[in-house]
């Protein structure tokens, strides 16, 4: 038998596996997600408005999705979660989707912008979540 | 010319011929082998075989049983030493082919699992649901692929056995994707090409099937064997003559005629749907010549009936039956019976060789359904021939490399390159260049249906002469055939005309070895000689070559320890 | 009682004479029954002994019949005439692959990458036939029995689009010949055969367009086997960074 | 072997428009395409985040219910759901759970995984905003 290397794609394989990740993840947690923030909160629905036990029949604004973030650790674990997870999945399926519509050429640079506004994306995310946790904004 | 040269060239890359291939190459990892193959070998016809095969693996059973069965099955015309020698072999090369991954079913304990088949005393078919042949085939093929000394030589049509002072010393071949005439030479040839069911309108046989090997080996002097013996499968769809398993019946199923009664017990009380293939196939004719089969659009059949063994044992034990059944009829076999007719499935004759696939012509060797060892006599029971594809096979393969290692490879020189020039001129400048005549496939399709009419599972002395006749006129009438396509690329049409030039030859010998056997045998049924003739046909039928009709001899059959008897199931 | 006919529309490329396909219409008789398969026996036999394709087994198991039949690849033999509107069909070679002629086309990469993905069980010691067969449980057996059951019809390919962008993609059977042995609890190659099917042109191309399952005419999910193999690929890439010392 | 190729290879290349050949590739590319949404939307709430990072959270409240931001994000929720339920239906494909002798089918996945969803959804909405 003749010699054989094979590059196996250690790195794509990590990729891959983040990928599959945030695929579950928007699918599980970016649809309630989109409610709280386009559809709950500006329109005044459930979770976000409650009745006042003082009239009945109006309907009171008692939280806002700043609770998302500044609730609990644990809600800024939810954003951070699904927003990380779903640009992670969305920006590597459309890189590949542009690749099966005349682009496989530019496969290196598509791949290159797309993991670089994962990047920053990811990092700038964390950077604000870390910091209002350290100046106590998160609690 | 272009020319290759290695150490043993095997044309046919189904079962047999890739066992010999394997075989080998194991035995002498240098041997050099190359497998010539007129299809990628995983389109062999070995794929289509679907019930098992047959190996002694079970402490109720033993190899005399296996012996016995398989030459009482053949109307004690089988060597009764190649069947010991097959039996003992079919166990190791059983567990072989499990060793390099065929995915057999499964006993609950993790052994092969093995079902009842026709003609076989006990259980002992080992099976891969209903699709036996296409896993092992696969199987053998992948496993080939690991042997970096097995040369494959994909879509090339042999043409011409080389002969040099009777010795082979290789083929001449069209590679069909160029269209090129090219020589591939070998201290030994093995012929693996199967049988020739196309020869038959009504045949379970796929398209490729036309009898190659067993032409070439016989033009170049080797003589036919057992020709007669043609196996009828009781179970072929009535329209396209498409296989439905015997382990159908193996599994349970129920032959029925018109009145809904099991009609074998009048053939066959002690056996039933289990009995040999030969007996069964005749008394469907004789239920339907008795007007107690049904009337279709494609002639009377009768009906196979599935149904009261329930849906899970069909899906587990029977998909395929399942899958043909609702794509090619649309009937669900778990709700409806299946009908079915006889037709021809199997050659037992065949390219003559003794046990090691020698075939007596220095070099030259064949093994599988394209050889007749002979194991299978006058008629095969189900399941021993994929069996015997590996069994002889490998002995085939072994044999070759021996007598290769001796050997000095042939030069490309005289007379071989001549003999290849004649051939280039034979096909290119005669066959192909010929402007006016009658299309080859019109000639194809009246030597099938004379076969059909006349040489089919009953014969007459008038019906055998007419068919030695027609074919002897139909072979005179290919001379004027046209090739339309004129192309050397991939010229499907030229095979075809080489395939059927290759048939009436092969096709010829049947008859002419048929009416002179005055007997009734196995498979060979005789409407004026309905009795066994032990006294003068106890003997194999060889056809040889001549420049007119075949010249027919004989040759002794070979008695161990099984006396002939009278054959009652 | 006028014959009903049934028009074929096949692609025709004879590269010594052709520069350019094209199509040739033959009319056929129709019967109810008819595949396409024997209307194109019936073309080559009454009308037109240059038409060329490739046919075998007429049962579907043999794997040599494919085409795209009004665009989807199929096996001739197991397409009927009466599944098409207006009894009339377009035959057209598979796609992807590069046509020889007529309807014939070139799996020369196929077969190489079936080699590669070394189709055979591979132990670390071979046992003896003499001590009879490797105990395999029904349940070990269906791990792996559907993807054996792959024809090699390249139908899967004809229909996946990563394979037509890029054929340097291993590809949907190969994958699943590959997870076959992979799943075989006889085989112990599973060192030496990942590193093949992980490589960046082996699975790692798919994009889940999921054709190949809905064309396979044998019931194998290549789409399947290439997602299993795909988080196998995974797992191990993140084992092997937790436990960077073989803890495979 | 057959090495020499005397003619010129015929082999049609696929087109950028190779999706619109037919209905499965076609759903198939717009499942891809519905990718950009989600990408787009996680893209939006952090630029959403960073106001208040460098103004006040007024800014980010007001931004959440600017009309082109709650239009955008609306047109995102459809997608991501199509998203959702292509990928249930996969998981159905990829993973299905054998039951006695039949496996789940496909779309008995995506009901049970929708299902699943809606249990998610409320989980998502107690822990981060309820409790």
């Amino acid at each position: 038998m003749k010699m054989e290397t094979h590059k196996v794609a250690k790195l794509h394989a990590i990729l891959w596996g983040i990928f599959s990740l945030g695929g579950m993840i928007a699918a599980f947690l970016l649809p309630v997600m989109i409610y709280m923030t386009a559809i709950a909160y500006p329109f005044g629905l459930w979770p976000f408005s409650r009745e006042n036990p003082a009239c009945p029949s109006c309907l009171t604004l008692v939280r806002d999705p700043s609770l998302l973030v500044t609730g609990h650790l644990l809600g800024a674990l939810f954003v951070f979660v699904t927003i990380a997870g779903s640009l992670f999945h969305g920006i590597f399926r459309f890189q590949s989707a542009l690749t099966e519509v005349g682009l496989l050429k530019y496969r290196r640079a598509l791949e290159a912008v797309g993991y670089f506004i994962i990047f920053v994306g990811i990092i700038v995310l964390a950077y604000y979540l870390i910091a209002w946790y350290l100046n106590g904004t998160i609690t | 010319m272009e020319h290759h040269n290695h150490d043993i060239v095997i044309v046919g890359g189904g079962a047999a011929g890739l066992r010999a291939a394997i075989a080998a190459v194991e035995l002498q990892p240098k041997m050099d082998v190359a497998v010539v193959s007129k299809v990628y070998p995983m389109r062999s016809h070995t794929v289509s075989a679907e019930g098992g095969m047959a190996a002694v693996t079970r402490e109720y059973d033993n190899f005399d049983s296996h012996a016995y069965d398989t030459i009482k099955g053949s109307d004690f015309l089988a060597d009764q030493d190649s069947v010991e020698f097959f039996v003992k072999e079919a166990p190791r090369e059983s567990y072989q082919l499990e060793h390099w991954g065929c995915p057999f079913s499964r006993d609950p304990d993790g052994r092969i699992s093995s079902r009842a088949f026709g003609g076989m005393s006990v259980k002992r078919t080992l099976f891969a649901t209903d699709k036996i042949g296409f896993h092992l085939l696969h199987t053998l093929f992948q496993t080939s692929l690991k042997y970096e000394n097995i040369h494959r030589y994909d879509e090339w049509f042999v043409t011409s056995l080389l002969v040099d002072k009777d010795r082979v010393e290789g083929v001449t071949a069209i590679e069909m994707r160029t269209g090129e005439l090219v020589t591939i030479l070998g201290k030994a040839v093995i012929i693996a090409t199967g049988g020739c069911g196309r020869i038959f309108q009504f045949t379970t046989n796929g398209w490729i099937k036309t009898g190659d090997g067993m032409a070439l080996a016989y033009r170049a002097g080797v003589p036919l064997k057992d020709m007669e013996m043609v196996q009828y499968h009781p179970t072929l769809l009535p329209n396209t003559g498409i296989l439905i398993t015997e382990a159908a019946r193996g599994e349970g199923g129920h032959l029925l005629n018109k009145d809904g009664e099991r009609f074998l017990k009048r053939y066959v009380p002690g056996k039933m749907e289990l009995g040999p293939r030969d007996i069964l196939s005749r008394a469907e004719m004789s239920e339907i010549n008795a007007g107690r089969g049904f009337d279709g659009p494609y002639g009377s059949y009768v009906n196979l009936d599935l149904t009261h063994l329930g849906e899970i044992t069909i899906e587990d034990k029977l998909p395929f039956v399942k899958e043909l059944a609702e794509k090619y009829l649309g009937i669900d076999p778990a709700h409806e019976p299946i009908p079915v007719r006889p037709g021809q499935h199997y050659m037992m004759g065949g390219v003559h060789t003794d046990m090691h696939g020698f075939t007596g012509m220095p070099g030259l060797y064949a093994a599988g359904e394209a050889a007749c060892v002979t194991m299978n006599g006058a008629n095969r029971l189900g399941s021993n021939s994929l069996t015997e594809c590996l069994v002889f096979g490998a002995a085939a393969g072994r044999a070759a490399a021996q007598s290769a290692m001796k050997e000095i490879s042939p030069s490309f020189g005289n007379p071989v390159q001549g003999e290849a020039m004649m051939e280039e001129k034979r096909i290119f400048d005669q066959l192909l260049k010929h402007e006016q005549g009658e299309r080859i496939s019109g000639i194809r399709t009246e030597m099938q249906n004379e076969m059909e009419k006349d040489v089919g599972i009953y014969r007459d002395e008038n019906s055998l002469k007419e068919a030695c006749r027609i074919v002897g006129a139909l072979k005179t009438r290919l001379k004027n055939g046209i090739v339309e396509d004129k192309d050397h690329v991939y010229n499907t049409e030229l095979v075809s005309a080489l395939e059927l030039d290759f048939m009436l030859d092969v096709a010829e010998t049947i008859p002419y070895s048929a009416v002179l056997r005055h007997e009734s045998r196995g498979a060979h049924f005789r409407t004026e000689y309905t009795k066994r003739d032990d006294a003068h046909f106890l003997k194999h039928s060889m056809a040889y070559k001549t420049a007119g009709p075949p010249r027919i001899d004989y040759s002794p059959v070979m008695i161990t320890r099984w006396k002939p008897e009278e054959r009652v199931y | 009682m006028s014959q009903e006919i049934a028009t074929i529309r096949v692609t025709r490329y004879r590269p010594e004479k052709d520069s350019q396909p094209f199509f040739q219409e033959y009319k056929v008789p129709y019967r109810h029954d008819m595949v396409v398969l024997d209307a194109l026996n019936y073309i080559k036999a009454e009308l037109d002994g240059s038409l060329t394709y490739r046919w075998s087994c007429r049962m579907g198991v043999c794997g040599s019949c494919g085409a795209n039949i009004d665009g989807e690849p199929k096996l001739t033999c197991a397409s009927f005439l009466h599944e098409f509107k207006d009894r009339t069909i377009t035959v057209e070679p598979m796609s992807h692959f590069p046509v020889i002629k007529d309807l014939v086309v070139d799996m020369e990469d196929f077969m190489e990458k079936l080699v590669k993905i070394k189709p055979w069980i591979i132990r670390k010691k071979d046992s003896l036939v003499e001590e009879g067969e490797y105990r395999q449980s029904s349940k070990e057996l269906d791990r792996y029995q559907q993807f054996s059951s792959c024809i090699n019809c390249m139908l899967c390919y004809a229909a996946c689009p990563i394979y037509g962008l890029n054929e340097k993609f291993l590809g949907p059977a190969a994958t699943a010949l590959a997870y076959r042995y992979i799943e075989d609890s006889r085989d112990q190659g599973k060192d030496i055969r990942f590193p093949i099917v992980h490589e960046i042109e082996g699975v790692w191309e798919c994009t889940l367009v999921g054709e190949c399952s809905v064309v396979c005419p044998k019931g194998v999910d290549p789409m399947l086997a290439i997602q299993r193999t795909k988080i196998l690929g995974a797992t191990n890439a993140i084992k092997s960074i937790l436990m960077p010392r073989g803890g495979r | 072997m057959a090495e020499n190729k005397h003619y010129p290879e015929l082999r049609k290349r696929l087109t950028p428009g190779w999706w619109t050949a037919n209905r499965h590739y076609a759903m198939y590319m717009v499942r891809e395409w519905t990718s950009l949404f989600v990408a787009l939307y996680s893209l939006i709430f952090i630029y959403g985040l960073s106001l208040w990072a460098t103004g006040s959270r007024a800014d980010f409240l007001n931004f959440l219910k600017n009309p082109a931001v709650i239009g955008f994000s609306l047109v995102a929720l459809v997608f991501t759901m199509y998203h959702a339920a292509t990928w249930f239906y996969l998981l159905g494909a990829v993973a299905p759970v054998k039951i006695g002798r039949s496996k789940t089918k496909p779309w008995q996945a995506l009901i049970l995984n929708l299902i699943l969803l809606v249990i998610v959804s409320y989980l998502a909405i107690w822990l981060v905003v309820l409790r």
